[in-house]
C-alpha cells in the first residue's frame, strides 16, 4: 500500500549507507597512518550521535553531555583497575552507569527553557568534574587514572600502538549503537519523540506521555554517551579530569550542528569535518589553528551548511527563504503544564 | 563579615557589568551571541595596551573601551551578524563560537598569550579600613560604576519607548516595520550597546579576572550563569543574579574553602530547578 | 631517511598553558640554531604538535608519531597528566621521553623511558620549607590551586616547616578555574600569618600579588613566599612594583649570573621579540642538550634503550647552574635558589640571594 | 472627494515568486475600498505590498501625492499607513499597554481613546500579547493600527473570530470614523455581504489580477455578479 | 435523556487578578452536538484548556464517564477518550502529513513505545491513516512538510489529527476560523458525521454554523455560564442577544 510504503520509505536503508560503512570500516586499511585519528573520530561520532538523540530528537538542548562520557570513561578505567581488565565487559558497564545516571539527571531537563536546560545539563557535568577531583583517592584527582591495560578484544586482538584494533573496535561498537540508534528515530517511538520537538503542546494533546519520553531518550542518549567514553579509556589506558570538562560537551555540540541536528549521520559528518580539520589545521600553524577553524564555522553558517558543503548548488541562485528547521528558539519556553 | 560581603558585592557587581549587555542581547534581542565575552576581552585590551603603549590615564580609557567596542559591535552587526537574526539558534552558536575562536587566535597573534597586567593609577590602589570593613578603592569604584549604570539602563529600559520598540521588533520584525519602527536601527544601537556594555565590563574587570587571549572562553560560562539565572527579560534580574552568585561564591570560599567550585553550580542547578525562567521573569497579567 | 634524527615535540601551544609551549619551541629552537642540526652525522629534525593541554590529544599525538613518523625522542608535554598519559607509548615503543615542563613528582616512575630536565614541586617548596623559619617565618597559610602540582607544593612545603618547627594555620586550595582571589586573601588577612606561602600556575601569579598588595597584607605584616611560579620570568616585568620584595624559591631566573645564563637570555631575546625566557625556556633547552649529547654518545645506534641509557648520569653546566641527570630516578638534580624580586635596570629580576646545592626530587628519596 | 491612493501597476510577490499582476485601482479620502475575492487570489499580498512586507516587482504607490514604494516599510507608517496584519502578529513580549505605545504617534488616536472603543482591553492592559483571547487580540491589532494615526487604514480580515456583537459594533464604528475623521479604508474579508454596505468601492482579485472594480452598491444588489465572482450565492 | 459524559462542578481559572473562568458547571451527554458560545474573552479557550488539562484549575473537579480526571495529565485524559483541537493551529512543523496522522494513529493504538520496528510497518496504521488523508482532501499534500502547507490545508490537518485519536469527546476550539465560506460547511459536516455516540463540544462565532449544527447551547459571560438551552431557546433569549448576539446578526450573516 502506499501510504505504507510512503511511511517506511524514511527508515528504508539508502544504497549509500552501506557504502558509506564499507569505506569507514576499509579506512584502517587505506590509511593505515590514520587509524588513531579513525578511532578518535568514531568515538567522537558516537558521542555526537548520542547528543543528537538528545538535541536532534528530544529537542533538548545540553552543554554537559560530558557528565556521561566521562562518567563512562572512569567507569571503565575502575573497572579495568580494580575488578577486571576484559573490555567488553567495561563497556558494558560503563552504558549502565551512564543510563543510570542519565535516568537521575533527566528529571533536571524537563522544565524550563532551552536556557536553563543548557545551563543545568552544564552545571551537572561541572559538578562531576569537581567529585572527579576531589574524590582522589578514587580518581585520582588531577593526575587520573593513568596506564590501564585492558585485555585483548574478543580474546584476540591486542590494542596495538598504530591503534587498528581500537579503530576496529571502536568502528565496529559505533555501528552497533548506531544501528540501534537508527531503529530507534525511525520508529513509533522516534515519531513521538519528534512530535514532542516540534510541538510539546501538541504532542501532549494526542496523548504523548511527554515526560516519560523525554526520560526515556535521555537515559537512552546517556548510555551511548557513556559507551563512547568507555571507547575512549580503553583504547588511550587512561581516564583524566578533561573527560568532564566544558569544551567537551562544546565541541560535541559544534560537531553535531556542522553536519545537521536531526539527522543521525550529521553527528558523523560533523565528528568527522571538525576533527580532520583542526588535525590539518593544526599541523600546520600550530598555534593560529583556531583562527581558521573559527573562521571555517563562521562562513560555514554565513553562506549556509548546504551551500557550503554541497559544491552543485553554488552556481544556482538562492532558494527563496523558508524558515528555518531546526531546534527551536532557545529561549522560549518548553512549555506544557507546570 | 563585612569586608566579605563587601568582596562579593564587587564582584557581583563586575559580573553583572561583564554580562548586562549578553542579558541584553540574548534576553532582548534572542540572539544567542556567544562572542559576548570577545567583546569583553577587546574592551580590556583596549584599556591595557592604551595604559601601556601611550600612557593614557586609566579614566580616559574606560570610555575609550565602551566606544571602541561599540563601535567593533556596530561594524560587526552591519556585516556579520545581521542576516544571522533569523537563523536558528544552534547556528548563532556555531556563528559566535567560530567568532570567539577567531577573535582568541587573532589576540594571541598580535598581542601575545601572556597574562596582561594592568598598572592602576595610584589613587585607586589603596585601601579604607572603617571597624571591622576594609574596602579596597578598586572595588568601591567598580561598585559605584556599575550602579550608576545600573541606574541609567533601568531608566532607558522603562521609560522610553526604547525598550517596548525592541521587543516588538524581535518579536515580529515584519509587522514592527510595518508599524512605523525602524527595526535595523533599533538593532544596530541595542547590539553596539551591548557590546560597549562588554567592552566596559572587560576594562574594568581585566584587574581583577586576569587578560588572557582566552578570557571570552574562561569566563562565558560565568556570563551564561548570570544570564540565565537572572532571566533574560530584565536588567534587574541579572543584577541580583550576579550579586547573589558574587557574594555567595566569595562567601562560599571563605567559610567552607573546601566546598571550592562546587558552590556556584550547585546553587544555580538549585535555583534553575526551582525557578526554571530564572528568579526573575516578566509575567504581567498582575493588574 | 636513516640519516635523520626525529624529535617528536608535543607541546600546549594554544589554550590557558599555551606560554607554556611557545617557550619551550623558542628555547628548542634557540639550541638547534646555536649548536647545528647535525649530529653524529644525522639531521635533527623538529616536528611541533599542539595538544591544547588535553592529555588524549597529547597521547594520539605520540603515538602518530611514533607510529608514523617513527620519531627517535618524544619530548615536551606541558602538564603532569599529558605526561603521565604518554608514558604507556614510551614504554611500548621504547623511545625516550624527555620531559621539559611537567612537575608532579611521580612521572618519572610511570616508565623507565622518561627523562626530566625541568623540575619538581616538592624540590623547589622544600627548600623554601628550609629557608624560611631560619629568617623569621614562624607560621603560615599555604595557598595553592587545586590541582597535582599545587597538591604536591602544598605537602612537601608543609611537611618539611612542620619538621622545621614551623607552624601551618591553614591549608587553602583555589578551584582551578578561579576568578577572583580575594576570599581567600581575605581568610590569610584574618588568620594574621607570618608569612603566605603561594603555588599557583604561572598566569595567576600577578593576581595574587597584586590582590595581595591591595588588601594591604603587606603592610599587616605578612610576607609572600612562594614557588618561582609566582614571579615567573615570562610576566615578571608587568607585574609592577608589588612583586618587590617578594620570596620565591626556583631552579632558575633569568638574572642567574653565570656567562652561560647571560648568553642565552641574551640570544633568546634576540630570536624572540624580546620575549624573556623562563624556567619553561631553561626546560626546553636543557632537554634538547640532553637530546643532542645522548646522540652523540650513542651515535644513533642501538635504539631508545641506548639513548636512554646514554641520557642518565649526564652532568653539565646549564645557563641555571649545575645538572645532572640521576641515572636511578632520571630526574633532574639541581641547585635550587633564593630569590628577591628586585629591580635592576628599571626591570624587575628574580635575584637569587642564597642557594641549596644539588637537590634531588624529596618526592622520591623519601620511598 | 480629493484622492487618497492611487496604484498603477502594481506587481508583487514573494522572493522571485510573483503573486500580484499589475494591479491598478484608486481610492478617495475618507472612502472605504472592499478588497474581495477567493481564497489564495492576493488579497493579502495586496495589503501587504502597501504596508511594504512583500518584494515589490513593479509599478507605483501614491499616498497623497507621495511615492509611497520608494519609502522602506517602517517610514510608511509615518507617512499614514496603519495596518492589521491578517495573523494579528501581536507583539507577544509586550503587554496591552506596550503594544500600543510602542508604535503610537501623536494624533487624535491615543491609547486612551483605543481603550474608550473596547472596554475589554482597558481591563488587560497589563496582559502580554500571548495572554489574550483570541478576539481580544484582534481588536488590540486594530487599536494598534489606529494609534499610528494613518490617513489609510489596512483592514485584513479583521472580522475573523469576533463575536457577532463585536463585529456589528466594529462595523458601525469604522463607517464612523471614515465619514467622520477622514481616515480611508481599506478592509478584506470572507463575508462579502457584511463589509459591502459600509463601503463606497470594491474591488474583486482572482489569480492575482482585478477582475472586477466598481462602486460598492452594483455588486451588493447583484446576487449574480457575487455569486460569479465570490462564489457567494443567496 | 441519555447519560453524562463529561462534566466539571464549580471550575475556577485566576490568572493574577483576573477571573477567567468563574465558576463553571457544565454536562456533556453522550452523543451531544454542543456549543459553547460567549463574547470575546468570556473564557471558552480557557474553559477547553482545564477540561483537557493544559491549564490547571484554581478549584472545582472534572470527571469523564464517571471517573474524576481532575488532577491527570494531558496525556492521560486524551487516553481516556477525550481529545481536542486548538484555535491556533498545532502542528509538527518538520513533518509531513502522512507521518503525523502514522504517528498519531499508532499512538493512539498503544504502539507509542514501541521502538523497534518502523513507524510504518503496521499495516493498520498505514490504513487508517490514509483514510483520514482522503478523508480530509489531504492525499495530494501527504508527502509535503507540513509548514509549507497553504492555511487551509493545514487547518484540515489540525481537526484530522483530533479524528485520528478516535476522540469519545471532541472540544472543538473555532474549527474553521481562516477556512473560507465554501469550506466551512464540508468541514463541520465531517465532524456532524461522526459515529453517534461521540459528543463534541464547539466553540465557533460564525452563527450560520453554530445554529445548524447544534443541538444544545451553553453560553458563557465573563467566565461564567449565562444560560445554556436549546438552540432555539438561545436564540430568542434577550440576554444573550444583548450580550453576544446583538440586534442586527441577520445583517452580518444573511
Ligand atoms: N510567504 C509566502 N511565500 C510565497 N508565496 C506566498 C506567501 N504567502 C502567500 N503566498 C502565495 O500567494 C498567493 C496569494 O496569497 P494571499 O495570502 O495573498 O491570498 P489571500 O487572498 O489573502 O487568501 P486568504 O483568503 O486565504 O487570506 C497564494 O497562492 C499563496 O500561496
Ligand atoms: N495566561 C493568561 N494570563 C492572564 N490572562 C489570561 C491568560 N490567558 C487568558 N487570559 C484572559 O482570560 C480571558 C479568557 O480568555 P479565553 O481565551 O478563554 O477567551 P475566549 O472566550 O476563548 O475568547 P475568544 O472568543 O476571543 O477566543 C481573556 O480575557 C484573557 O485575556
Ligand atoms: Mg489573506
Ligand atoms: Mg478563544
Amino acid at each position: 500500500m502506499k501510504a505504507q510504503q510512503d511511511l517506511q520509505r524514511a527508515s528504508r536503508m539508502k544504497p549509500w549507507e552501506p557504502v558509506l560503512w564499507l569505506l569507514a570500516f576499509a579506512a584502517p586499511l587505506l590509511f593505515p597512518t590514520h587509524a588513531l585519528i579513525v578511532n578518535e573520530i568514531a568515538i567522537l561520532g558516537l558521542f555526537a550521535v548520542s547528543l543528537d538523540l538528545v538535541l536532534g530528537y528530544g529537542g533538548i538542548v545540553s552543554l554537559g553531555h560530558a557528565a556521561f562520557f566521562g562518567l563512562g570513561a572512569y567507569v571503565s578505567a575502575l573497572f579495568c583497575k580494580h575488578v577486571h581488565p576484559d573490555p567488553h565487559l567495561a563497556l558494558l558497564v560503563s552504558m549502565a552507569a551512564a543510563a543510570l545516571l542519565g535516568l537521575a539527571a533527566s528529571f533536571t531537563i524537563l522544565r524550563g527553557t532551552d536556557l536553563t536546560r543548557l545551563m543545568v545539563t552544564l552545571g551537572v557535568a561541572l559538578i562531576l568534574l569537581e567529585l572527579a577531583n576531589k574524590l582522589d583517592w578514587l580518581t585520582g584527582g588531577t593526575d587520573g587514572i593513568q596506564g590501564l591495560v585492558f585485555s585483548p578484544v574478543l580474546g584476540r586482538f591486542e590494542f596495538d600502538l598504530a591503534g587498528r584494533t581500537a579503530a576496529y573496535y571502536s568502528l565496529s561498537v559505533l555501528l552497533l549503537l548506531f544501528l540501534v540508534a537508527r531503529r530507534i528515530v525511525h520508529s513509533p517511538f522516534g515519531a513521538t519523540l519528534k512530535a514532542i520537538r516540534d510541538n510539546r503542546l501538541r504532542a501532549m494533546a494526542i496523548g504523548v506521555p511527554v515526560h516519560a519520553r523525554l526520560v526515556a531518550v535521555y537515559t537512552i542518549a546517556a548510555a551511548m554517551a557513556g559507551a563512547a567514553g568507555g571507547l575512549f579509556t580503553q583504547t588511550s589506558g587512561f581516564a583524566s579530569l578533561d573527560v568532564f570538562e566544558f569544551h567537551r560537551s562544546a565541541d560535541t555540540l559544534l560537531m553535531l550542528v556542522i553536519g545537521g541536528v536531526g539527522w543521525l549521520y550529521g553527528g558523523l559528518a560533523g565528528a568527522v569535518v571538525f576533527k580532520l580539520m583542526q588535525d590539518w589545521i593544526s599541523g600546520i600553524t600550530q598555534q593560529y589553528w583556531g583562527f581558521w577553524l573559527g573562521l571555517f564555522l563562521v562562513v560555514l553558517v554565513l553562506v549556509g551548511r548546504d551551500r557550503l558543503l554541497k559544491p552543485w548548488t553554488w552556481w544556482r541562485k538562492a532558494s527563496a527563504a523558508r524558515p528555518p528547521v531546526g531546534a527551536g528558539p532557545l529561549l522560549q519556553d518548553g512549555g506544557g503544564s507546570e | 563579615m563585612l569586608t566579605i560581603l563587601f568582596d562579593g558585592i564587587a564582584y557581583g557587581m563586575l559580573l553583572f557589568v561583564l554580562a548586562v549587555g549578553l542579558a541584553v542581547t540574548m534576553g532582548l534581542m534572542n540572539f544567542i551571541n556567544l562572542a559576548h565575552g570577545a567583546f569583553a576581552m577587546t574592551g580590556g585590551y583596549i584599556t591595557v595596551l592604551l595604559m601601556q603603549r601611550l600612557d593614557v590615564p586609566f579614566l580616559v580609557c574606560l570610555p575609550l573601551a565602551f566606544a571602541g567596542t561599540a563601535l567593533l559591535g556596530a561594524v560587526l552587526e552591519r556585516t556579520l551578524y545581521r542576516p544571522l537574526y533569523r537563523k536558528p539558534h544552534l547556528d548563532q552558536v556555531l556563528f559566535s563560537i567560530g567568532l570567539v575562536f577567531m577573535a582568541v587566535a587573532a589576540v594571541d597573534y598580535y598581542v601575545g598569550s601572556t597574562q596582561q597586567i594592568m598598572q592602576l593609577p595610584q589613587w585607586l590602589k589603596g585601601r579604607t579600613e572603617i571597624g571591622s570593613l576594609g574596602m579596597g578603592h578598586y572595588r568601591l569604584f567598580i561598585i559605584a560604576v556599575c550602579a550608576a549604570l545600573t541606574v541609567a539602563l533601568q531608566f532607558v529600559l522603562a521609560r522610553t519607548r526604547f525598550g517596548s520598540r525592541l521587543r516588538a521588533s524581535v518579536d515580529d520584525q515584519r509587522v514592527a516595520a510595518g508599524m512605523g519602527i525602524n527595526v535595523n536601527l533599533v538593532f544596530l544601537s541595542t547590539f553596539a550597546f551591548g557590546s560597549g556594555l562588554a567592552g566596559l565590563g572587560g576594562a574594568l574587570g581585566a584587574e581583577v579576572l586576569g587578560l588572557d587571549p582566552s578570557f571570552p572562553l574562561k569566563f562565558m560560562i560565568y556570563f551564561l550563569i548570570v544570564v540565565a539565572v537572572g532571566g533574560t527579560s530584565s536588567i534587574t534580574g541579572p543584577l541580583l543574579a550576579a550579586l547573589l552568585l558574587g557574594v555567595a561564591d566569595v562567601a562560599g570560599k571563605y567559610y567552607i574553602p573546601k566546598m571550592g567550585a562546587f558552590i556556584v553550580y550547585s546553587l544555580m542547578i538549585v535555583i534553575l530547578l526551582w525557578k526554571p525562567n530564572g528568579l526573575f521573569v516578566r509575567q504581567g497579567g498582575k493588574a | 631517511q636513516d640519516n635523520v634524527f626525529k624529535i617528536g615535540l608535543v607541546l600546549p601551544m594554544t589554550g590557558q598553558q599555551a606560554t607554556t609551549g611557545r617557550q619551550i619551541e623558542a628555547a628548542a629552537r634557540l639550541w638547534m640554531a646555536q649548536n647545528g642540526d647535525t649530529v653524529a652525522g644525522k639531521k635533527v629534525q623538529l616536528i611541533v604538535k599542539d595538544d591544547t593541554s588535553l592529555p588524549d590529544q597529547t597521547r594520539r599525538l605520540a603515538q602518530e608519531l611514533v607510529v608514523n613518523e617513527k620519531v627517535n625522542v618524544l619530548a615536551g608535554m606541558g602538564i603532569t597528566p599529558s605526561a603521565l598519559a604518554v608514558a604507556p607509548i614510551a614504554t611500548q615503543s621504547k623511545t625516550p621521553l624527555v620531559v621539559m615542563a611537567a612537575a608532579t613528582s611521580s612521572i618519572t616512575e610511570a616508565s623507565p623511558y622518561i627523562v626530566r630536565t625541568s623540575f619538581t614541586l616538592p624540590q623547589v617548596s622544600v627548600a623554601m620549607a628550609d629557608w624560611s623559619p631560619k629568617n623569621g617565618i614562624k607560621s603560615v597559610v599555604t595557598l595553592v590551586t587545586d590541582y597535582g602540582p599545587g597538591l604536591d607544593a602544598e605537602k612537601y612545603f608543609s611537611e618539611r616547616f612542620l619538621f622545621n618547627g614551623g607552624k601551618v594555620l591553614e591549608k587553602l586550595r583555589v578551584p582551578l578555574r578561579n576568578p577572583d582571589f580575594a576570599p581567600f586573601l581575605q581568610k590569610v588577612r584574618d588568620l594574621k600569618p607570618d608569612a603566605l606561602f603561594v603555588f599557583v600556575p604561572s598566569g595567576a601569579g600577578a593576581a595574587v600579588m597584586k590582590q595581595f598588595g591591595e588588601r594591604g597584607m603587606d603592610k599587616a605584616g605578612i610576607r609572600l613566599i612562594g614557588t618561582g611560579d609566582v614571579t615567573d620570568d615570562d610576566q615578571l616585568n608587568d607585574m609592577g612594583d608589588v612583586a618587590l620584595g617578594v620570596v620565591t624559591s626556583h631552579h632558575y631566573s633569568a638574572f642567574h649570573p653565570s656567562p652561560a645564563n647571560k648568553k642565552f637570555v641574551a640570544d633568546f631575546m634576540k630570536a624572540n621579540k624580546n620575549l624573556r625566557p623562563n624556567f619553561m625556556a631553561m626546560g626546553g633547552y636543557d632537554g634538547m642538550r640532553v637530546i643532542y649529547e645522548a646522540l652523540k654518545k650513542t651515535g644513533g645506534k642501538g635504539g631508545g634503550d641506548a639513548l636512554v641509557a646514554a641520557m642518565k648520569g649526564q652532568i653539565f653546566e646549564s645557563p641555571r647552574g649545575p645538572v645532572f641527570i640521576d641515572a636511578q630516578t632520571r630526574d633532574i638534580v639541581q641547585n635550587v635558589y633564593l630569590r628577591k624580586v628586585e629591580k635592576k635596570d628599571g626591570q624587575l629580576y628574580n635575584v637569587e640571594f642564597d642557594v641549596i646545592k644539588d637537590v634531588k626530587d624529596p618526592g622520591k628519596s623519601k620511598q | 472627494m480629493s484622492e487618497l491612493l492611487r496604484v498603477e501597476g502594481l506587481s508583487a510577490g514573494y522572493g522571485e515568486a510573483v503573486v500580484l499582476h499589475d494591479i491598478s485601482f484608486a481610492l478617495g479620502q475618507g472612502q472605504t475600498l472592499a478588497l474581495l475575492g477567493r481564497n489564495g487570489t492576493g488579497k493579502t499580498t495586496l495589503i501587504n505590498t502597501l504596508a511594504g512586507a512583500t518584494r515589490q516587482h513593479g509599478g507605483s504607490i501614491g499616498l497623497g501625492g507621495a511615492a509611497l514604494h520608494k519609502l522602506p516599510s517602517h517610514e510608511r507608517a509615518k507617512a499614514g499607513i496603519g495596518w492589521v496584519p491578517q495573523e494579528r502578529n501581536i507583539f507577544k513580549s509586550l503587554t496591552v499597554h506596550e503594544n500600543l505605545t510602542a508604535v503610537a504617534r501623536p494624533g487624535a488616536w491615543t491609547p486612551q481613546r483605543v481603550y474608550e472603543m473596547f472596554p475589554r482591553l482597558a481591563e488587560r492592559k497589563t496582559n502580554l500579547g500571548t495572554q489574550l483571547s483570541g478576539g481580544e487580540q484582534q481588536m488590540l491589532a486594530m487599536g494598534r493600527a489606529l494609534v499610528v494615526n494613518p490617513k489609510l487604514l489596512l483592514l485584513d480580515e479583521p472580522l475573523e473570530g469576533l463575536a457577532p456583537i463585536i463585529v456589528s459594533e466594529l462595523l458601525r464604528a469604522i463607517s464612523r470614523i471614515t465619514r467622520q475623521e477622514g481616515l480611508s479604508a481599506i478592509i478584506v474579508e470572507q463575508h462579502p455581504l457584511a463589509i459591502l454596505d459600509i463601503s463606497d468601492s470594491t474591488v474583486v482579485l482572482d489569480h492575482g489580477t482585478v477582475v472586477h472594480a466598481d462602486r460598492a452598491d452594483r455588486l451588493r444588489n447583484d446576487p449574480e455578479l457575487l455569486d460569479r465572482l465570490l462564489g457567494v450565492a443567496r | 435523556m441519555s447519560e453524562v459524559v463529561l462534566s466539571c462542578q464549580g471550575l475556577v481559572k485566576r490568572f493574577g487578578g483576573i477571573v477567567a473562568t468563574n465558576d463553571v458547571s457544565l454536562e456533556l451527554r453522550r452523543g451531544a452536538r454542543h456549543a459553547l458560545i460567549g463574547p470575546n474573552g468570556a473564557g471558552k479557550t480557557t474553559l477547553i484548556n482545564l477540561l483537557t488539562g493544559v491549564l490547571d484549575a484554581t478549584a472545582g473537579r472534572i470527571a469523564l464517564e464517571g471517573q474524576d480526571i481532575t488532577q491527570l495529565a494531558p496525556h492521560q485524559r486524551v487516553r481516556r477518550g477525550m481529545v481536542r483541537t486548538f484555535q491556533i493551529n498545532q502542528l509538527f512543523a518538520t513533518m509531513t502529513p502522512l507521518e503525523t496522522l502514522g504517528l498519531v494513529v499508532s499512538q493512539q493504538r498503544g504502539l507509542g513505545t514501541r521502538w523497534w520496528r518502523s513507524l510504518g510497518s503496521d499495516r493498520g496504521v498505514a490504513e487508517r491513516a490514509q483514510q483520514l488523508l482522503e478523508q480530509f482532501h489531504l492525499a495530494e499534500v501527504a508527502n509535503q512538510q507540513t509548514e509549507h502547507l497553504a492555511y487551509g490545508k493545514r487547518r484540515l490537518l489540525e481537526i484530522a489529527i483530533a479524528l485520528a485519536c478516535e476522540p469519545r469527546v471532541l472540544l472543538l476550539d473555532e474549527p474553521v476560523a481562516g477556512v473560507p465560506a465554501g469550506e466551512r460547511e464540508e468541514l463541520l459536516q465531517t465532524v456532524a458525521a461522526l459515529p453517534a455516540e461521540v459528543s463534541v463540544l464547539l466553540i465557533e462565532h460564525d452563527m450560520d454554523l453554530v445554529f445548524s449544527f447544534a443541538d444544545r447551547m451553553t453560553v458563557l459571560v465573563n467566565g461564567a455560564v449565562l444560560t445554556e438551552g436549546s438552540p432555539d431557546e438561545i436564540a430568542a433569549n434577550p440576554q444573550v442577544k444583548a450580550v453576544y448576539l446583538g440586534y442586527e446578526n441577520e445583517a452580518i450573516h444573511v
